[in-house]
């Protein structure tokens, strides 16, 4: 068995990647967690879309204030030097290209960026876009966390999303179960593979073709 | 004399008709003019497009006036129930009986600012190249594709605010602001529902919603 | 000689016309003098297009705040129930209908409302449009006040402006020392004239056909 | 740690470099950061773009800019000096040595916010059918005509605020703000100068431009 990195361990390793000073949006699911494990020494602002800029740990019990809560819903704290603003300049910091990074979950990436996460084509649900659209479009740079097959063993990093796109070409950089990729003009490279796994076991389990960075590491994280 | 506070929630909705289209503030139900909502289906009427960020939560004003069949057609950026059940709006949408435009969240509040603003359109880089590009106009500037969208304006907009004065003039408090601020530009009659009704004029440098946008004044004590 | 009125004296006629509980933008020249005429039971709120809603009377010497100052430059005072903005809150009200009436100055206007105020070609003198064309185009009413004629007694009501125009047709009423005259779909109508001239007279200092109202009534105004 | 404070001037203009475009706010001379401006001359870099709502009134840091032929060209909504002798911008635009776009405010304000939130453009009733809507493209949406406006961005942009933090999170007085939080968005590096810079972070409801888009944070005590 491979070392495969639980939701925990993934957000760990993707939270390495952030910045200090930098200006971050979380998506929801894994992503979120990524606000759990970046390094002490960083200062890092966390914007939500709903209008908060300095999102601070989830509050106390008896410290909520009800009109506080992210755009997943949950109730959150304020940063120190955080703001409040409005939708607009929500999406103004967003689509204006001043959040660094945003990270998200998807369904499917293809090799030269194109990802797939707002529209599961599920039965009975009402189709959801958010703010992904506006994220992937915008931020800086986007990364992916996202699980590296479905449970059924079907690869997500693909040759073509068959899943609705949430933007071309701008995801950068994937942290799965089992690696960290990049996606680049000549398609996916792998940065980071967990130990036990072969190059051979990871292409496997990918939809299109695996580059190997020359200097490709052993991905690993503490337990968490 | 300025006084824009009325008394009842049938005055601060006299005037509202069937087919209506009515901007409705809120994320996450912060924000959101649930008592509003719920005289404006008291009024009885009907064939309405809504426009809001979600279809409503479970329990939620708009979750009720959609139920009650009022809701000829939703615009918003998530269409989606929580949970295993379907909610009022799936319901309906699946069974044909309700219409639905979805809209990047940072589109959908951009395309309302517009409307408020007297734009026709605007040339944004979110959603190019997806399913909801579709049928829009693409047009590259620079070296980069961007996607033309339209203005949104509404016969009414309603609000929740924390602060109101007699001028209109709104506050807002933690993410509450949302939508309001920018609802309330793009409507004829823009109506606001706030915790508290203030005799003194807010305070010139903090208010978030100027009263010129303002149309209507409601006191409805409690949160959020 | 007829009864020309002075400039505060047209400056009162306009104001006559101001309604209560409207948002006004006053242009630099006459049109702020109208500040100072307009009935004590109306309630107006006065926009500048710096970022002011709400503008008072001028402050008293000692009671000066420096960064208060309007669009001309001039010191100014915060009605109650006023706000501050920035540029952007103050156009979304300009050009987005919220101002009810702008009251302008101008240079020529034509009988189906197009005017022209903002480049009078001076020799040596830079061009300076600032908010005119945006205030032409957005208020819901744009009125003006001018001398009939220019000192060399040519006529400022044309059949086709000569000077680059603001707008085109956007003027509905104009104010001048002679008469009230309203640009209209079938050109100008006169609704009043000052005692002393006969309408031959009123008709030879226009560049235009004038049309007179079948209730056209004496311009009057008191000593001021 | 979020720390934008900067002890000097000089430190504030890092990386400007000849041919830069440089946003500069103010509005008859309130919230114009002529310490930054002092400071830019010193430096000695030339061919500059400026993008400012005038061209300077005599005296102030903008019109010595001009005056020391540093400014290649301006885009402004107003370009006329005051009283009967000629601007250093007049000078040298007559004298063919300084180029000129002339925009309406209102459309002038916009162009920075869309190039502040990632719009290419926006279509605009202002300005259509006058010699400012001169080579460009006009459409009709609904009823009505507008014409497309494109967005502006620059190097820095520099401004003058009441208060500051570290964070950048910054708060205007009176009528300073105009063109202050929409510039804020639209630069790569943007400066302020504050008349306090307060220890602790501002009021988070009440900041009027956001950390997020304010790099550097200068203390020049002093009006307006």
């Amino acid at each position: 068995m491979s070392n495969r990195l639980n939701r925990n361990q993934m957000a760990w390793r993707a939270a390495q990647d952030v910045a200090d000073r930098s200006y971050v949006n979380l998506g929801i699911g894994i992503p979120v967690l990524v606000a759990n494990y970046i390094p002490g020494e960083r200062s890092v602002m966390l914007q939500s879309e709903n209008g908060i800029l300095g999102i601070g740990p989830a509050p106390a019990k008896d410290e909520i204030d009800p009109y506080f809560v992210d755009a997943g819903g949950q109730h959150v704290s304020l940063a120190p030097g955080g703001m409040l603003t409005d939708s607009i300049g929500a999406f103004t910091m967003i689509t204006g290209g001043h959040i660094d990074v945003t990270l998200l979950g998807a369904f499917q990436v293809a090799g030269n960026g194109d990802f797939a996460n707002w529209n599961a084509l599920l039965a009975n649900k009402g189709p959801l876009v958010g703010g992904a659209m506006d994220l992937a479009a915008g931020a800086r740079e986007v990364r992916l966390i996202m699980a590296h097959t479905t449970r059924e063993g079907e690869p997500r990093l693909v040759g073509k999303c068959s899943y609705p796109l949430t933007a071309r070409g701008r995801a950068s950089r994937i942290y799965t179960d089992l690696a960290v990729v990049d996606a680049t003009a000549s398609g996916f490279v792998v940065r980071e593979i967990v130990e036990g796994m072969s190059r051979d076991a990871l292409a496997a389990k990918s939809g299109a073709p695996l580059a190997f960075a020359d200097d490709c590491r052993t991905l690993t994280a503490p337990e968490l | 004399m300025f006084d824009k506070r009325v008394q009842s929630a049938a005055e601060a909705l006299a005037g509202l008709k069937d087919g209506d289209t009515v901007m409705l503030s809120g994320f996450q139900r912060i924000g959101a003019p649930d008592t509003l909502i719920m005289a404006l289906i008291e009024t009885g009427v009907k064939d309405l497009t809504i426009i809001a960020n979600g279809t409503g939560h479970p329990g939620s004003g708009l979750a009720h006036l959609v139920e009650a069949g009022r809701v000829a057609k939703v615009i918003c950026s998530s269409a989606r129930g929580r949970g295993s059940e379907m909610s009022p709006f799936e319901k309906a949408w699946f069974g044909g009986k309700i219409g639905l435009e979805l809209v990047p969240q940072g589109t959908f509040a951009e395309r309302i600012r517009a409307g408020g603003a007297g734009h026709a359109g605007f040339y944004t880089p979110t959603a190019v190249g997806t399913d909801l590009a579709a049928g829009k106009e693409e047009r590259r500037f620079g070296d980069r594709d961007y996607i033309l969208e339209t203005a949104l304006t509404a016969d009414f907009a309603m609000l929740r605010a924390e602060r109101g004065d007699r001028f209109g003039n709104l506050i807002f408090h933690g993410s509450q602001a949302n939508f309001g601020p920018v609802m309330a530009t793009a409507a004829e009659i823009t109506v606001a529902e706030v915790n508290h009704l203030e005799e003194s004029p807010l305070d010139p440098h903090g208010v978030h919603a100027a009263g010129i946008f303002v149309d209507r004044v409601l006191h409805v004590p409690g949160g959020a």
